[in-house]
């Protein structure tokens, strides 16, 4: 059995953060592009925290409870845009919101 | 003029502004809190404001007459400068060239004169005031005509205490829209909202004639001011006949006709009768249309200057005095008659100023105020007794029905018609010896016409009042079922103005008769100045003079005969025509020339010659004249001549645009406007690949960016 | 490997740590089925003790047909739901339908893993306890929602709606309260605190005082919020707006039936003893027996630890009682039979628990003394517990139901100003102290 | 009852590593990691997949709650608890909520029957698929960049260390305090933003 | 024991108001607001549901929790009682009339009974009526205990109801004992009473007007005071005294509105005049007020009883009625106050043993109306408070 370095760590948090640009690129539902943009954080999170483990310090954690505080700001504001915007034009595509002002 | 100090001694005098004030205030009560109070309320509060404002009218009067000690000085109260300044901010040139300060003050000028209008105006007012507490009991907009009467109480007092053109004008103005507000009373009538408009659009006319002459004064002499403009022309510096105050005192008189309804301007008056019965009284007999009147006496020292000027008034005002009774003689609606009598009247009082006697037109004002009142409130009391009735041919023995009304309104046609110890006697009897005898007899032949209309004034009185009160009753039954008696409101007036009307007369008994004409007294220090002015330089005019007088007591005693003759043979004849009149009668003067009925009836035809020649309301021929004929002509120059130009520049401009349209979409838009944004198009199109709205393409090439920069710099 | 097993097995016997902490799978696992089974078993009480109490306080007697005074009640009962069709409405998004409950009853039994029965009597403690407990039992939320959304229908909508709402606003309150409860644990000489379950009981004993009595009233008005805050995270009365029978039916679980259902009222009750134990651990003094510190040394321990032999002697009494009182009827022959034995059963209880007292009276590190130990732990704790759970019920049987908006304003504009304000009194008074 | 126990795992941290079957020396990967490891990161990446692939966004958070378990799970095999509670209570428990009510307030029918991928989706995999060549190279470039250890954290005091570093210790300021105060800040404009833009009328 | 105020309101007359009722029918397809908005939604409470009373159904338009509109789809309970009546004698349709309010059969009853004997121009003999408004008013207790149970249990407190069905049962063994019914009595006929008192009734009688206070106390401990019971009934559904006699509402939920208007005092009937009561009135027609005026009218009632048990004249209990009632052609309103309100019934006979047209004013039915306007703008929990402080009976509503 191999045991788990962080390069392991590292390979999953790279097929998350590709998952989760995979998500933001092709999907046209906002709401799922924003978990994708979740998926992504989530994966930069993995490495520090991996990374926090391989130097054997803190940073890298407090780094991720950072992000972690980044990503329920970005989603509260992102989702109430979102609210915003259905209640106006009945769509939550992405690619059907293209233009600078409504 | 008198200090200030001196005035201040006497309450009432020190505060003569506050009358026109009192029933301004009523008005304004009306026009803010009318709609909501009761009809009690208002009665109180506007017949008060008219009861306090006439005993304070006499307590000034009697100040006043204490302030003069008979000497007529006029008192003169500025309150203070509304128009123009005192620091000569408004200045302008005279006709001399030299600058003068343009003032006109809400300043109040009590002279004998005034005194005399002051005081008729409140207590006729007065009187019509509480009359019209009864008379207007059932109709609507209660408030409103209180609130309009007494609008016009303070514009005529305005008018009357003015102390200079502007001032008046001001009430002058303001009577002239209370007289329209109060004929369009009944504005849902069409008849009645025409006529206020004709009444007002006739008496622009004269206005227009007032402002000039003012203004033509001022430029002339560089004040308003009645204090000012006295001594000015009294001092001898101005040659009679001077042009420029001809010119002034004919514009003064045109607005004089307008007011006063004289000829050719008298055609409002008859159709005002469509106003409510005491307006026709307060407005339309007593006050307002005495306006000019007041005012040709006011501006008596110009008039003097102006001989053409006088021999004008005095012409219109025989003419119109002849011309009105004709017309009278036949006409039937009861306040018709009373309105062409009014015209009539008003003839003479001009005829009077015209000759030079002043202070008799004056006193003609004065006693007819009282028995014309008397006789308009009399028909508004037939006419409510009537049920509205308004035909004389329809009427008939209602003496003993209205018995109060019947014996004041016989007093009052006693009086118009020159019945010796009656008001009408003594004030008539004095303008037609007037116009015997003044400038040497160079008015006898007015004195004919005068004696004419003194004749045919006592013929359609007689007809009227015989029409009326006696004969056969022609009315129809339910309309006799409901004849009776006004209410007390309206027969106490009454029976005031009849003692009035008797009495005013005695005023001004003349020294022929054994009296010492105190009116005439009273009232010399207005004119006296002009009798010198007179004298100096043509001293064969002084034929008003006293000295005169005396040589000619017999000719004055004939003359007093046979105009009381023309007074009993009028109404003779009226009683023999009428008196017996039954349901089917034929109007006599009919039966007698028809011609001549049909042109009285149609009173002469003036109106129509007026709708031809200057309303144009009928065409002659296929012409239209007067305004509506100047409105389709430039109509039709505005239609053919202006818009054609216009069009054809128009369509220049067109052609020009067209043109300039090509060279702009082509040749501006399409080359250089066009041409670099096409082009920036072109070329943008590679960068329009990058940026095209989906955000997911940004984020896809930042993405690409990131991996390229990465690989760059791993696999470098 | 057997050996190694047996000795695996063996070995943590004398252990002071939670097995997860020891690294003891093994223990760790058995610990894990003890509880599982052991909630179930309690829930399936607490069904019938609701039952029977909530009938008394409404003056009736509530289940007496199946087992004597009602007793196999809850067994038929989850025979009945086990067997029930299970009905999946047409328009329901199936999968997430069937997946809720789950999410729910995961939510409900994970948090016991750190749910401290004793200083050793615990799957594990995670040195982020609280957090854990708090973080886990607020994934109940997401099985509500889930199950309201995938039902297809208003009422469960709006059910769902207002108790996720209802439970995240009174998660605020709660967490507030919490924190200054945990806050108390660092007033210690090192200043440093603790998020496990264990150490706050620990930091209560060593500080000599039940969190609820420190800093009064601080920790009292902190306590009585979470006690408020836990009602309502547990959705119950007053605060069962989102199952008000008579405004939306059944709330969020108007279309689930049987077992899935069961599920449902499974995890609501283990919810409600997870909070409970919570309050308890944080502010009761957990495992500790009153007056731990006053009323210490062996004589005291044994006399503490008879409790538990003597509430099941209690209990058997009762039984007793009823056995003697049931009518003698031939008709209640087998019913009385029946709790005759059951009074057998709670006897013998009560005489092992005595006979482990006396045997473990000696604390020293022999079986015996542990096992009375852990007894003694597990038994004040759930002591503490079972009086929670029986004001679950009084207040059921006493109040009305709040309205949503009244609810919300409690939550927010009273329960929320007064914790935040507890939290902060407690810093400036815990900096003042130490 | 023993006083030296005021923080067990404080007190012991070496406990963690009797390990009961396989008593494997490496301090840093206690029982059976390995089969923890890919057990959650396959759960991790699979379900990963299905947030974006599924159709009912419903489903994809609830996969992608599945994901932020793993993670939490991850981290918890990162001796980082902290981290793992902060990634539960936040995430699942708080914003995943979030996410299900916006869903709930969204839901619109159509959503699902429609086109689910945009019209640049083949462009956008290309560019993820050599976005994730390129960390393969990276991760394969740089291996031996990667120390090939894993330093033990003390697991015990993971949250009382995380304080310090947020906090700061008795009587100095922690490292990231003002950060850490920043990122408060940051919450509270975002919380202000988001009633703001969602409220109907203010 | 609230004192309700008796201030400002004139005793026993409707004041003759007007107000501007808002339609209560609902637009359901026309949005309120232009925009699209996510929160409204459309909900059917009932016919299966446990806060309507039976089988009501209130289509519900809700934004988010607030109503914005109601309407009320009623007739799944309907027997078409009064073309029933119709077909069967006088006598006959006696006992169908119990089958209106259920859970104020005698009432009912009373009030058939007197508007024949009114078509008749019958008097029943004072026992008779003394019989009568002892069961009548034991009656409403009854009817005011099922209220308050069912009300309280709507509101989410659920031991009321218990304790309430506990005390009812009671008067329901004194109905049982004196007709052998407990529920639909038909306890009395035409021209007075079938039976003579049963021996103890008296007994029984007084042993409930002993029993009764301290449970109504008891109710009161658990409610009045009860701070969520006061937040979720105060203000709650609040109906002015110009709506309700626009509405025609009629009983409690107008005496609530501050409107002294009860028939027993109105227009007394049945010997009522005899008796010492006073009628509760409320101040601001809420929730609250509502259940404080059924409260005190429970004691008011027992008041009622006890003077007429104490005061039970001898003599008939029937009296001179022809064994086949065929009234005079003619018509008849009579109503009586029933625990619900006004209930009245209007007889036309065409002189024929059957009545031509019986037409029934119940006041559940009336009273329904005013759901609508007391709960536009409240949020749905208030629905059920509304609709349980009404106090409808299904089976009266449609008939």
């Amino acid at each position: 059995m191999v045991p788990i370095t962080t390069l392991h760590y590292l390979v999953v948090a790279a097929a998350l953060f590709v998952l989760g640009v995979v998500g933001v690129l092709t999907r046209r539902n906002v709401v799922i592009i924003l978990m994708s943009i979740e998926l992504i954080l989530n994966a930069v999170n993995l490495n520090l925290v991996a990374f926090s483990r391989m130097w054997g310090n803190l940073h890298g954690q407090v780094f991720s409870i950072f992000i972690v505080v980044d990503a329920a700001a970005e989603a509260a504001v992102g989702l109430g845009i979102l609210i915003a915007f259905f209640r106006n034009k009945e769509t939550i595509n992405v690619d059907e919101i293209d233009l600078l002002k409504w | 003029m008198h200090s200030a100090a001196t005035a201040g001694d006497f309450f009432f005098l020190s505060r003569i502004w506050l009358i026109p004030l009192f029933p301004a205030f009523g008005a304004a009560m009306m026009f803010f809190f009318g709609r909501r109070l009761q009809k009690a309320t208002v009665s109180a509060i506007c017949v008060g404001v008219v009861v306090v404002a006439f005993l304070f009218a006499c307590f000034t009067v009697n100040d006043y007459t204490h302030f003069a000690h008979g000497t007529g000085q006029p008192f003169e109260k500025i309150v203070y400068t509304w128009l123009g300044s005192g620091d000569g901010h408004l200045t302008f040139l005279k006709k001399d060239g030299s600058a003068a300060a343009f003032n006109a003050d809400a300043g109040f000028l009590l002279d004998p004169l005034s005194a005399i209008w002051l005081l008729f105006v409140t207590g006729v007012g007065m009187l019509i005031h509480i009359y019209s507490v009864g008379y207007m009991a059932h109709e609507g907009g209660y408030y409103r005509f209180f609130g309009y009467l007494n609008l016009f109480m303070f514009a005529m007092l305005t008018l009357i205490l003015a102390n200079n053109y502007i001032l008046m004008f001001v009430g002058w103005e303001g009577v002239g829209l209370c007289s329209y507000l109060l004929i369009g009373f009944y504005f849902h009538r069409k008849s009645a909202s025409d006529a206020a408009n004709k009444a007002f659009i006739v008496n622009r006319i004269g206005d227009a004639g007032f402002i000039l002459g003012a203004l033509t004064l001022v430029w002339y002499l560089g004040s308003f001011r009645f204090t000012d403009l006295n001594p000015l022309l009294r001092s001898g510096h101005f040659a009679i006949g001077d042009p420029v105050l001809t010119a002034a005192a004919l514009l003064l008189f045109v607005g004089a006709c307008g007011k006063s309804a004289q000829l050719p301007l008298y055609v409002w008056l008859p159709d005002a009768m469509e106003g409510p019965t005491p307006v026709s009284a307060l407005i339309h007999a007593a006050t307002m249309v005495t306006a000019g009147v007041y005012m040709v006496a006011r501006s008596n020292a110009i008039f003097v200057l102006a001989p053409t000027a006088m021999k004008t008034v005095a012409i219109v005002g025989a003419l119109t005095a002849i011309f009105a009774a004709s017309i009278g003689l036949v006409q039937n609606d009861i306040k018709r008659v009373l309105a062409y009598s009014t015209v009539s009247q008003l003839g003479y009082m001009f005829l009077a100023l015209g000759v030079g006697a002043f202070a008799a037109g004056v006193f003609h004002v004065f006693t007819h105020a009282f028995f014309k009142a008397l006789l308009f409130l009399g028909s508004g009391s037939v006419i409510h007794a009537m049920s509205g009735e308004q035909d004389m041919k329809f009427m008939g023995d209602l003496r003993q029905r209205t018995p109060t009304t019947f014996w004041t309104m016989f007093i009052g046609m006693l009086a118009i018609a020159g019945i010796p110890g009656l008001a009408g006697f003594f004030s008539k009897d004095e303008i037609l010896w007037q116009s015997w005898s003044s400038e040497g007899g160079a008015y006898r032949v007015l004195w004919f016409v005068g004696f004419a209309t003194a004749l045919m004034t006592a013929f359609y009185m007689g007809r009227l009042i015989f029409l009326t009160f006696f004969g056969k009753p022609r009315m129809s039954h339910e309309v006799e079922h409901h004849i009776h008696e006004s209410p007390k409101s309206m027969t106490v007036p009454l029976v005031i103005l009849a003692i009035c009307s008797v009495a005013a007369g005695w005023l001004g008994v003349p020294p022929s008769l054994g009296g010492s004409n105190p009116f005439g007294k009273f009232l010399e220090p207005v004119f006296a100045k002009e009798a010198h002015v007179m004298q100096v330089e043509e001293p064969r005019q002084l034929a008003a003079g006293e000295k005169e007088e005396e040589h000619t007591d017999p000719m004055e005693y004939t003359l007093m005969g046979l105009s009381v003759g023309a007074a009993i043979v009028g109404l003779g004849l009226a009683w023999r025509a009428y008196a017996h009149a039954g349901k089917d009668y034929k109007e006599p003067i009919a039966q007698a020339a028809p011609p001549l009925y049909k042109v009285l009836y149609n009173k002469w035809f003036v109106d129509e010659a007026y709708d031809y020649a200057f309303t144009g309301r009928r065409k002659v021929g296929d012409v239209r004249l007067g305004v509506l004929g100047l409105g389709e002509a430039s109509s039709w120059f505005d239609a053919k001549i202006i818009d054609g130009i216009v069009n054809d520049a128009g369509w220049v401009t067109r052609a020009v645009a067209t043109l300039s349209t090509w060279w702009d979409k082509w040749i501006i838009d399409g080359l250089l406007v066009n041409g670099p944004a096409v082009l920036s198009r072109f070329l943008s199109y590679p960068a329009r690949l990058f940026e095209w709205g989906l955000v997911q393409w940004y984020a896809l090439v930042m993405t690409a960016g990131l991996v390229g920069f990465a690989v760059y710099y791993v696999w470098k | 490997m057997l050996t190694s097993t047996i000795n695996a097995f063996t070995s943590y016997l004398g252990s002071p740590l939670p097995p997860g902490n020891a690294g003891n799978q093994l223990w760790a696992l058995i610990y894990v089925l003890i509880i599982f089974a052991g909630v179930a078993v309690v829930v399936l009480c607490m069904n019938w003790i609701e039952r029977k109490a909530l009938a008394h306080f409404q003056i009736r007697l509530g289940p007496m047909r199946v087992g004597p005074h009602g007793l196999l009640q809850p067994i038929a009962d989850a025979l009945k739901l086990m067997l029930k069709e299970d009905i999946i409405p047409d328009e329901a998004d199936k999968l997430v339908f069937w997946v809720a409950p789950l999410i729910g009853l995961v939510a409900a039994f994970t948090v016991y893993t750190v749910i401290p029965f004793g200083p050793s009597q615990a799957v594990s403690d995670m040195n982020i306890g609280i957090l854990f407990m708090l973080g886990v039992s607020s994934l109940g939320v997401l099985g509500i929602v889930t199950a309201g959304w995938a039902s297809n229908s208003h009422y469960p909508l709006i059910g769902a709606l207002r108790s996720s709402a209802q439970m995240v606003s009174y998660e605020v309150a709660m967490g507030l309260a919490v924190v200054s409860a945990i806050l108390m644990t660092s007033l210690n000489r090192t200043g440093t605190g603790t998020l496990s379950m264990i150490g706050i009981v620990q930091a209560q004993q060593q500080q000599g005082i039940w969190f609820l009595f420190k800093f009064f009233p601080l920790g009292l008005i902190a306590f009585v919020i979470f006690a408020i805050a836990m009602v309502a995270e547990t959705n119950r009365s007053p605060f069962d707006l989102a199952e008000a029978e008579s405004e939306l039916t059944a709330g969020f679980h108007t279309e689930y039936s049987g077992l899935r259902w069961s599920l449902f009222m499974l995890a609501e009750y283990a919810a409600m003893i997870a909070v409970s134990a919570i309050a308890v651990t944080l502010w009761l003094g957990g495992w500790l027996h009153p007056f731990p510190n006053a009323l210490n040394g062996p004589a005291w321990e044994f006399i503490f630890s008879l409790f538990p032999g003597l509430t099941f002697g209690a209990l058997a009494l009762f039984a007793v009682i009823g056995t003697v009182r049931m009518p003698s009827h031939s008709f209640f022959r087998i019913q009385r039979a029946g709790l005759a034995v059951f009074a057998l059963l709670l006897a013998f209880i009560a005489l092992l628990l005595f006979v482990i007292a006396i045997l473990g009276r000696n604390p020293d590190a022999s079986i015996a003394a542990r096992f009375r130990e852990g007894i003694d732990y597990v038994y004040w704790f759930m002591l503490k517990v079972a009086i929670f759970m029986y004001l679950f019920i009084w207040y059921r049987a006493t109040w009305p139901r709040y309205r949503f908006d009244q609810l919300m304003k409690v939550g927010w504009k009273v329960m929320l100003p007064i914790s935040l304000g507890v939290l902060i009194l407690t810093a400036i008074v815990g900096v003042f102290v130490s | 009852m023993n006083p030296a126990l005021v923080i067990p795992a404080l007190a012991h941290p070496s406990r963690m590593a009797a390990a009961f079957i396989d008593s494997a020396p490496n301090p840093a990967a206690p029982i059976a990691t390995p089969w923890f490891f890919y057990g959650l990161a396959a759960a991790a990446v699979i379900s990963g997949l299905l947030v974006i692939t599924r159709r009912n966004a419903v489903h994809s958070a609830l996969s992608l709650i599945v994901t932020l378990l793993s993670v939490a799970g991850l981290y918890l095999m990162l001796y980082a608890p902290f981290v793992a509670g902060v990634q539960i209570i936040v995430y699942a428990g708080g914003i995943m909520v979030l996410f299900l009510f916006v869903i709930m307030l969204v839901n619109i029918e159509r959503v699902s029957k429609e086109r689910q991928f945009n019209r640049i989706w083949p462009v956008g995999l290309l560019a993820s698929c050599a976005l994730l060549a390129l960390f393969m190279s990276a991760i394969q470039k740089g291996k031996s960049l990667f120390l090939d250890r894993m330093v033990q954290l003390p697991e015990g005091t993971n949250t009382q260390q995380i304080a310090a570093a947020l906090y700061g210790e008795t009587g100095k300021m922690g490292q990231y305090t003002f950060a850490f105060e920043i990122a408060s800040l940051l919450l509270l404009v975002a919380i202000l933003g988001a009633v703001i833009m969602t409220k109907k009328k203010i | 024991m609230t004192d309700v105020p008796m201030a400002n309101v004139k005793d026993n007359t409707l004041p003759n108001a007007v107000s501007q009722v808002p339609s209560s029918h609902l637009d359901l397809e026309t949005p309120e607001h232009p925009y699209l908005d996510s929160n409204e939604l459309i909900i059917n409470m009932g016919p299966q549901h446990p806060a309507t009373h039976g089988v009501l159904r209130v289509i519900l338009k809700l934004d988010g929790e607030k109503v914005l509109g109601t309407e009320c789809v009623i007739g799944y309970l309907h027997r078409g009682v009064e073309k029933i009546a119709e077909n069967r004698t006088y006598t006959m349709f006696n006992p169908y009339v119990d089958r209106m309010d259920y859970v104020a059969a005698v009432s009912n009853g009373l009030g058939y009974c007197q508007a024949v004997e009114k078509l008749l121009n019958v008097e029943a003999p004072p026992r008779a009526n003394y019989i009568r408004v002892i069961l009548t008013e034991l009656n409403r207790i009854a009817s005011h205990q099922l209220w308050l149970g069912t009300h309280a249990l709507d509101i989410g407190a659920m031991t009321p109801l218990f304790y309430t069905f506990r005390d009812r049962e009671e008067i329901l063994k004194i109905f049982e004992k004196y007709c052998g019914a407990r529920l639909t009595t038909h306890a009395f006929r035409i021209g007075g009473c079938q039976y003579e008192t049963y021996a103890g009734f008296e007994k029984d009688v007084k042993n409930f007007l002993a029993f009764f206070p301290p449970k109504i106390d008891e109710y009161e401990t658990l409610l009045t005071g009860n701070r969520i019971w006061i937040e979720r009934t105060k203000n709650v559904g609040v109906i002015s005294a110009e709506d309700c006699i626009a509405l025609g509402v009629t009983g409690p939920v107008l005496r609530a509105s501050g409107v002294k208007w009860d028939i027993r005092k109105a227009i007394p009937y049945a010997n009522y005049s005899d008796f010492d009561f006073e009628i509760p009135i409320g101040e601001n027609g809420d929730t609250y007020d509502r259940y404080l005026v059924r409260m005190i009218e429970m004691r008011q009632s027992l008041r009622i009883i006890e003077q007429a048990i104490n005061g039970l004249p001898e003599g008939p209990i029937m009296a001179k009625v022809p064994k086949v009632i065929k009234p005079a052609p003619g018509e008849i309103y009579h109503s009586i106050e029933a625990p619900k309100g006004e209930l009245g019934y209007f007889i036309v006979s065409d002189g024929s043993t059957q009545p031509y047209r019986l037409r029934v004013r119940p006041p559940s039915f009336v009273n329904l109306q005013a759901l609508d306007l007391m709960v536009r703008g409240m949020l749905v929990a208030d629905v059920v408070a509304v609709i349980g402080t009404l106090d409808i009976v299904l089976g009266e509503v449609d008939r």
